[in-house]
């Protein structure tokens, strides 16, 4: 069974991906008051990206991208087929490491900017992720994805909303939308020009980018956890948090990474701990 | 505390019809007047040059012997100075953009 | 129990033939021998038979004792001495106080103790021991090579690399008695060894700064052992107990005071906060020294005891502030480290946050805690050794220890950087070791109090920033370099070879390693264990085989048309030559530097304050011993 | 049309041009005209990009700039001139500091005349262009590994 | 005329001191340009509350040394820089010198030369208004 | 080793419309030194003067600036009626008013989007310009042209328009300012983007004056000074006050900018009923002698053209010193100690026409 739904996985996973970016490039259109692009166009923009040539400053860059969507598969894998959810965590930021480390090997300057505030990223959104851990553990006593989906009858959003709105907040960094967009970001126009990726073209990009879209189905099936046993009612609250994450990407100016950092570690603290003592004092 | 104060007028763009014109698919209907690229009445022209020599550009050549007026679309700004200076009127300012070429070519020619 | 004695004495018989040594092929030839003749030692005692929780040995020669008293007198004598000659006022009382209590301990009670367990070995001290034998010798050996570049590179400073090869060896069987003494007079005399090495170690290279550090280090020392004597005087006079395996069977509310004393001396040895200061300080010093003393294995001497001293603080009010203590100190170093440049001082917070993170383990006490803090123990000091040395040799090349100098690296010393990375993503890497003793410390924590989980969550995001920092920086690659790592010598490859192989196959084996030694030990003293379960390691060791064939792997794989650009410079970019046309037609060269957040996270900014806090909570921490 | 037609990402640079044409190529992709319906991102990064819009006559000291941003564009690309200063250097044809168009320094795909070259007509471009990108890529992938 | 415009002569000994004197005065500069007559004109203009007041050089070739006047108003360097890239004007001491670098132009120095002769045309038959070089 | 890197904020850069080039000496996210260069636009466009005369030169003074083109053929024009003493009807003199106003309106509400779009907030960069395309509609109803209008000409204007059409501009223009308000209140309230605006390039009055900035960045600091108040074309007639601000950082640029647009549709409004009827253009004749210094209003700040003629068809020397390089200075002296985030919101601040400052 874990073959087939591994694979199953590997599949529908991108087309999700794929489909959520397409609705949202499209949602984000219209609420700019413009047409927009077709729903299927981050498929055409993979599809070209694959047929381009691939410019390198250093030869060795690329192989830092396979290895960061090998791991980025390999997380969505370990939670989707009920895993120990903080190595999903962990692992999720070994994937993200070698985005990193990929920026880095980039070795340009505004590659080095952007990799700089995706690790200012990565440290802001990590307590709060944390959190979200230790509170899941403390709520439905275990660790593994597959018996908190199962098991754990009175929703998990009844005792930890804090840890929830914590979550979406710190959800804004790790969706790339717009107060924290501070790395690399779909907005055309940004003062460090494509951040990480600025040193990655044609193919090594179109990786990038289906990624991308594996963590934004991991993320989403993260916040769905909130809701475990009922799949429909994960799945729309993951969709409306997802549109409320549009919303807010057409509403708010880009913050700079000093207000991401402590505004996060801020709302990790109170939503976040706070959540936690109260689970702590009443259990 | 004023946040999303942009919500308003995004949530109205998104329920509302976009604004965008479709260009391709509906064609733009330019306002009378709008300086778009120069049209030559060719029987009128008495081929005098006095449009030659004051367009900005360059843009035109006049052969008398031949009675040829020759435009160059890639030269042309659509001043509109032509138009002006012609003293037989026979030149005029029609709507419409000239279309994009794939490379220089040698210029259009008219003759009577 | 032969090999137990071997290995406490032989080192000193090698201390001694080395500071006769003149030359230098025969001082090769000591030490490596030496070396060799450790690990095997170390190694022949995984033969013993561990079924029963703790083995103890009865030792007879009662002279042993007076012996100890003689040494402690010559090196009170000894520091008196040199604290006089260099003016340090505030060492001669403690010296002072710490001989006198000693004398007057030995004289008043000494001939009602009887016949004590001298020494003891379970599964806890059997890891120690290899960890002092496989990495000590292997840093002693490493030393060879380094110190003749040292003194190469440093002229002015006196060759006086006989003292040092001695005082490294004693060092090494000081520490050996600490890992196998029962009796906690011979504890304390090996505990005042190590002190008055690390002191002499530290002032090697003579000029004031160093001395100035030294005698920080003694000083915070001396104060801990000082602790130390004084709860073992309350144990005896009030309990009568003067064996370890005797007070780990008490009764724990009745003997909390002097176990609070005594876990001060191990919060002191291991630079807890209010104390951290002296191993930040003891940086001047050679890096084997910095290797051996300040990460791998005397700071974790101060840990040993705490994590002995561990189940005395489960649920304990006690055992609360010293886990509040360490975790807050993980916390706060860790951030201090982001802001710092040089190489050797991030290493130091580093090995400081990660032994609060141990402490805190200790603190837990419940046997989830203890089996991380164990596991803590051997990733922190196989890795942090590895990328000590590594430093070292770096230093050594590119002249200067400050992070932003490794710029391109990979280029210049490819091996040693690999190794580097190998350690660092031992350090903080997910599927390698520290992840792993976090992840259970986490566990470990959740169950026992909150506050502990916010610290622990803050420094981890912490750790991560100037971790992948330093490895972007070795990696990104401004200016092209050509290769200069030559003139090294073997002595000093064939370490850092075994270390970098010994990383790795302690991460793939962790899970045998923890089968056969860690959980049995756990069992020994809780009746139940943490296991991980069979689910998570094979995820864990996909991933690590991931990794591993990253470090591997061919770092050429492209795709099929691949053509070498210049990075992007607006444009301005002069082709092929990593430079752009700057302002006023100025060349500029491409110029790449991290992040250093003084602003935010500057060691003037947080140092004072979280040494305010945590002598806040020492404070309590004696207030509740006393009471 | 094939699939991989509608994605072109273009990149936009102003040589010494007036800024006039450079406000409209803005403008094509704000609500009125919104080129992103044909999938056009306006990036700025000459890494991602497929066309590239350059507006304005060259001079001494945008020569290497339109030369660098060229060389950095991954094959197959499209260079489309945009304004009359583009196509032949407009009014500023006689001025000592203008070389001329763009096609004194890379080869030009395609000129899109107009002095302020309005939005439709560089939509015009960009969908022409298409062909031509289309017609490189063929070339490209129809001999192995020979970029055009 | 519109507004009157105050349009001052004088010497390029006397330059360092009058723009003090409208530093003083509280006039912000508003622009130096030159033009090629037979030898060289310099303009100095400044500007307070819309009071308008040029002070202009004449030198006989670019050859003669300028004073940069950049110490009294820093902003001026940009001027300076344009005026000596396009005329060649040798300038002493700017405060921001790129020396030469300011435009990267195909022929330097161009708006040097020598206008032709200006082509004798008749006067046009009102006579020039002219500038009333008042001189105050 | 210092923990300094360069930054090229490059010729080419996605924030920047036009190429200015900036060596950003950085720490960590602070800009400790900001050394410009440019010159990538410069064309040398005045040595065209020798090639063509004075009346042809318009089309060249037009296209000097894409933005705000309509008053540097005007202020060229106003230069050279002032050396021949061309008396231009009053009604050409209120419809280059009206142009010269709708040309700022469209130019600040482009900056408006401009900004936006460099804080990173695209939603609103694309409403500003949405809202902007509606008055290039009007634009080219009247003129014919969007951004180059092309309708100024020595001694008057090219087209006219009727006064009923006038009054029904003004009136569509009354209602657009119904949603100029919205936006700008988004500019002015919303706490995102005052996060992003306030305390960043603080100039002092002091400072701007010293420095020489012009327009919006002077006016900002708490200095009301307007070159309208020159009463040139028709602003004799009409009543307005400078719009300033005290605090001198972006924010106050902002609100000043968003304020003026208000004023402007005001002004079009009263243009709209006083304009007199009667002839467009009056005949020029003879050639220009002598020296002049216009000086107008454009969006960024004052313009100056020197025409100096000597009784020939082609001027003898005509320089343009445009207020974008009266205010980068100002520019300079505030980047130093900014954040990097900040830098694309600063050279934006003094809203850059590098064609106008680099001719």
């Amino acid at each position: 069974m874990d073959i087939l739904s591994l694979t199953l996985y590997i599949v529908l996973a991108p087309l999700f991906g794929g489909l959520l970016a397409g609705v949202d490039r499209r949602i984000t259109a219209r609420l700019q008051g413009r047409f927009g692009p077709p729903i299927l166009q981050p498929f055409y923009d993979v599809a070209k990206l694959f047929c381009k040539e691939t410019l390198v400053v250093r030869h060795t860059q690329t192989v830092y991208i396979i290895f960061f969507v090998v791991f980025m598969v390999f997380t969505g894998g370990i939670f989707y087929l009920g895993g120990d959810l903080l190595l999903v965590i962990f692992s999720m930021m070994l994937a993200n490491t070698f985005l990193i480390l990929a920026g880095y090997r980039g070795s340009s300057p505004y590659s080095t900017v952007g990799t700089e505030r995706e690790l200012l990223q990565m440290m802001a959104y990590e307590p709060m992720v944390l959190f979200y851990v230790v509170a899941i553990y403390m709520a439905s006593k275990t660790f593994y994805v597959g018996q908190i989906a199962t098991t754990s009858h009175p929703m998990l959003i009844k005792s930890l909303p804090g840890v929830f709105l914590g979550f979406v907040y710190v959800l804004t960094i790790k969706l790339r939308k717009s107060p924290f967009d501070l790395s690399t970001s779909h907005h055309g126009h940004q003062e460090i020009v494509k951040g990480i990726t600025t040193e990655y073209t044609g193919p090594s990009l179109a990786l990038i980018e289906i990624a991308h879209w594996y963590e934004n189905i991991l993320l989403l099936g993260l916040v769905a956890l909130f809701f475990a046993p009922h799949l429909w009612l994960g799945v729309a609250a993951s969709l409306t948090v997802y549109s409320l994450e549009i919303f807010i990407d057409n509403a708010c100016a880009r913050a700079r990474w000093q207000m991401t950092v402590f505004s996060s570690w801020g709302i990790a603290a109170v939503l976040g701990f706070g959540n936690v003592l109260a689970l702590t004092l009443f259990r | 505390m004023p946040v999303f104060t942009i919500s308003g007028m995004i949530l109205r763009s998104l329920f509302g019809r976009p604004a965008t014109l479709m260009y391709p698919f509906e064609p733009r209907e330019y306002a009378t007047g709008s300086r778009g690229h120069i049209e030559i009445d060719a029987g009128t022209c008495i081929y005098c040059g006095l449009c030659r020599r004051k367009c900005p550009t360059a843009a035109l050549a006049v052969d008398r012997e031949a009675k040829v007026w020759e435009i160059d679309r890639l030269r042309c700004i659509s001043c509109g100075c032509c138009v002006e200076v012609c003293p037989k009127k026979c030149l005029s300012m029609a709507r419409g953009y000239s279309p994009a070429v794939p490379s220089a070519g040698e210029p259009e020619k008219h003759h009577a | 129990m032969e090999t137990l004695v071997f290995l406490i004495l032989y080192p000193v018989v090698a201390a001694l033939a080395l500071i006769l040594i003149r030359g230098d092929s025969p001082r090769r030839f000591v030490v490596v021998a030496s070396a060799v003749l450790l690990i095997v030692a170390s190694c022949w005692l995984l033969k013993y038979d561990y079924s029963a929780p703790v083995n103890l040995y009865q030792v007879h020669a009662d002279w042993i004792r007076l012996l100890m008293q003689i040494v402690e007198l010559a090196l009170a004598a000894y520091m008196i001495v040199l604290a006089v000659r260099h003016r340090k006022w505030p060492i001669v009382p403690l010296v002072l106080a710490s001989a006198g209590v000693g004398l007057w301990f030995e004289v008043v009670h000494v001939h009602t103790m009887g016949k004590g367990v001298a020494l003891s070995l379970n599964r806890f001290s059997l890891i120690m021991a290899l960890i002092t034998g496989i990495v000590g010798s292997l840093i002693a050996v490493y030393a060879l090579g380094y110190m003749r570049t040292y003194h190469a590179h440093e002229k002015d400073v006196p060759d006086k690399r006989r003292t040092f090869f001695f005082v490294i060896f004693v060092f090494l069987s000081a520490m050996f008695g600490i890992v196998f003494s029962n009796d906690l007079l011979w504890f304390y005399f090996f505990w005042e060894i190590t002190t008055v090495c690390s002191f002499v170690l530290i002032a090697y290279r003579g000029d004031q700064e160093s001395i100035n550090n030294a005698f920080l280090a003694l000083g915070y020392n001396l104060a801990g052992g000082l602790a130390m004597l004084l709860g073992i005087v309350i144990l005896f006079s009030q309990h009568g107990i003067f064996e370890l395996d005797k007070l780990l069977l008490h009764d724990k509310s009745v003997v909390m005071a002097p176990v609070i004393l005594l876990s001060i001396a191990g919060i002191v040895k291991s630079a807890q906060l209010p104390f951290s200061s002296w191993l930040v300080g003891a940086m001047v010093a050679p890096t084997p020294v910095s290797a051996l003393l300040h990460s791998s294995t005397m700071v974790k001497a101060g840990v040993y005891l705490l994590v002995k001293l561990a189940p005395l603080f489960d649920g304990t009010y006690a055992g609360l502030l010293v886990a509040l203590l360490g975790g807050f100190t993980f916390m706060m170093t860790s951030m201090i480290a982001i802001s710092q440049s040089d190489a050797k001082k991030v290493l130091a917070y580093s090995t400081i946050a990660n032994l609060g993170l141990i402490v805190m383990c200790a603190g837990i006490g419940t046997y989830e805690a203890l089996w991380a803090a164990v596991l803590l123990i051997i990733f922190h000091a196989v890795a942090k050794c590895l990328l000590f040395l590594c430093v070292g040799s770096i230093a050594h090349v590119i002249g200067t220890r400050d992070i932003e100098a490794m710029d391109a690296l990979v280029l210049a010393m490819p091996r040693l950087t690999w190794l580097m990375l190998i350690g660092m993503a031992g350090m903080f890497l997910a599927p390698f070791g520290m992840l792993i003793s976090k992840w259970a410390a986490l566990v470990a924590v959740i169950d026992a109090n909150p506050i502990l989980t916010f610290l622990l969550i803050y420094g981890s995001g912490a750790t991560l920033f100037f971790w992948v920092k330093w490895m972007g920086r070795l990696l990104s690659v401004s200016q092209l370099r050509e290769n200069i790592e030559t003139g090294i010598q073997r002595t000093i490859w064939a370490p850092l070879y075994i270390l970098g192989f010994l990383m790795t196959a302690v991460c793939f084996f962790f899970p045998y390693m923890s089968h056969r030694m860690i959980e049995p030990y756990v069992t020994g003293v809780y009746g139940t264990t943490f296991t991980m379960s069979p689910g998570n390691i094979t995820i864990m060791i996909i991933m690590m085989g991931l990794v591993f064939l990253f470090f591997v792997s061919r770092k050429e794989v492209n795709f099929r048309n691949t053509r070498m650009v210049d990075a992007y410079l607006g444009g301005a970019n002069l082709p092929g030559s990593k430079a752009f046309t700057g302002s006023a037609g100025a060349v500029q060269k491409i110029v790449l530097r991290n992040y250093y957040l003084e602003k935010y996270f500057g060691e003037k900014l947080l140092l004072y304050p979280s040494i305010f806090v945590a002598l806040g909570l020492l404070i309590v921490l004696i207030i509740g011993a006393v009471a | 049309m094939s699939l991989m037609q509608k994605s072109p990402w273009i990149i936009h640079y102003d040589g010494s041009s007036c800024n006039g044409c450079d406000i409209e190529v803005l403008a094509a992709l704000t609500p009125m005209y919104d080129v992103e319906r044909f999938g056009v991102i306006n990036t700025g990064n000459p890494k991602h990009a497929d066309i590239f819009l350059i507006t304005g006559s060259v001079n001494e000291q945008n020569k290497s700039v339109v030369r660098n941003i060229y060389d950095q564009m991954p094959n197959p690309k499209v260079v489309v001139a945009v304004g009359i200063c583009a196509c032949t250097g407009g009014i500023f044809r006689d001025c000592y500091n203008v070389l001329g168009g763009p096609d004194k320094v890379i080869p030009v795909d395609l000129y899109v005349p107009g002095c302020a070259a309005r939005p439709e007509s560089i939509i015009d471009g960009v969908i022409r262009a298409l062909a031509v990108w289309e017609e490189k890529r063929r070339s490209l992938t129809g001999q192995k590994g020979t970029p055009s | 005329m519109i507004e009157p415009q105050d349009l001052r002569e004088t010497t390029l000994e006397r330059l360092i001191g009058e723009v003090q004197e409208f530093r003083d005065a509280g006039y912000r500069l508003v622009q130096i340009g030159a033009t090629r007559t037979e030898g060289f004109e310099i303009n100095y203009s400044f500007d307070r509350d819309l009071k308008f007041v040029n002070l202009k050089i004449k030198i006989a070739d670019n050859s003669v040394e300028i004073p940069s006047i950049s110490g009294v108003y820093w902003n001026a360097f940009l001027y300076e820089n344009e005026i000596h890239d396009l005329f060649g004007l040798k300038i002493r001491n700017i405060k921001i010198d790129y020396r030469g670098t300011f435009y990267k132009v195909a022929k330097p120095a161009a708006f040097a030369e020598k206008p032709a002769a200006p082509a004798a045309r008749k006067r046009a038959a009102k006579p020039a208004a002219g500038t009333e070089v008042s001189e105050t | 080793m210092t923990q300094r890197s360069i930054i090229p904020f490059g010729p080419q850069h996605p924030v920047l419309p036009e190429p200015i080039h900036l060596d950003l000496v950085v720490e960590d996210e602070t800009v400790v030194e900001a050394i410009p260069s440019i010159g990538f636009v410069h064309r040398g466009l005045e040595s065209l003067v020798a090639k063509k005369d004075f009346q042809e030169f318009v089309y060249v003074a037009e296209r000097i600036c894409g933005i705000c083109s309509f008053i540097h053929g005007m202020t060229y024009c106003h230069g050279v009626e002032q050396i021949m003493e061309i008396e231009v009807p009053p009604r050409a003199q209120y419809l280059r008013t009206i142009w010269s106003e709708l040309s700022r309106i469209h130019s600040h509400l482009l900056w408006l989007g401009l900004t936006a779009d460099a804080f990173g907030f695209e939603s609103l960069f694309m409403h500003s310009w949405r809202l902007r395309e509606k008055v290039l509609d009007i634009i080219e109803a009247t003129t014919g042209g969007r951004v180059i209008f092309g309708s100024c000409k020595v001694g008057g204007v090219r087209r006219d328009i009727e006064n009923a059409a006038l009054r029904t501009i003004a009136a569509t223009l009354q209602d657009y300012a119904k949603e100029y308000r919205e936006i700008g209140g988004v500019f002015l309230e919303d706490l995102t983007v005052k996060r992003r605006l306030c305390g960043v390039g603080v100039l002092s009055g002091e400072d701007a004056l010293q420095l020489g900035a012009v327009g919006p960045m002077l006016r900002a600091s708490g200095v009301a000074q307007d070159m309208r108040l020159l009463k040139y074309a028709a602003y004799g007639e009409i009543d307005f006050s400078p719009v300033t601000a005290a605090e001198g950082d972006s924010y106050a640029r902002c609100s000043v900018r968003v304020r003026e647009i208000f004023q402007s549709v005001g002004i079009i409004r009263q243009c709209a009923e006083k304009i007199p009827d009667g002839a467009i253009e009056t005949k020029v004749a003879g050639l220009p002698d002598g020296e002049f210094y216009a000086r107008t209003e454009q969006p960024r700040g004052e313009v100056i053209y020197y025409v100096k003629a000597n009784g020939t068809k082609n001027l003898e020397r005509l320089r343009v010193r445009t207020p974008t390089f009266a205010n980068i200075p100002a520019m300079l002296k505030v980047m130093p100690g900014c954040q990097l985030a900040d830098v694309p919101v600063l050279v934006l601040t003094i809203d850059p026409c590098i064609s106008c400052t680099e001719r």
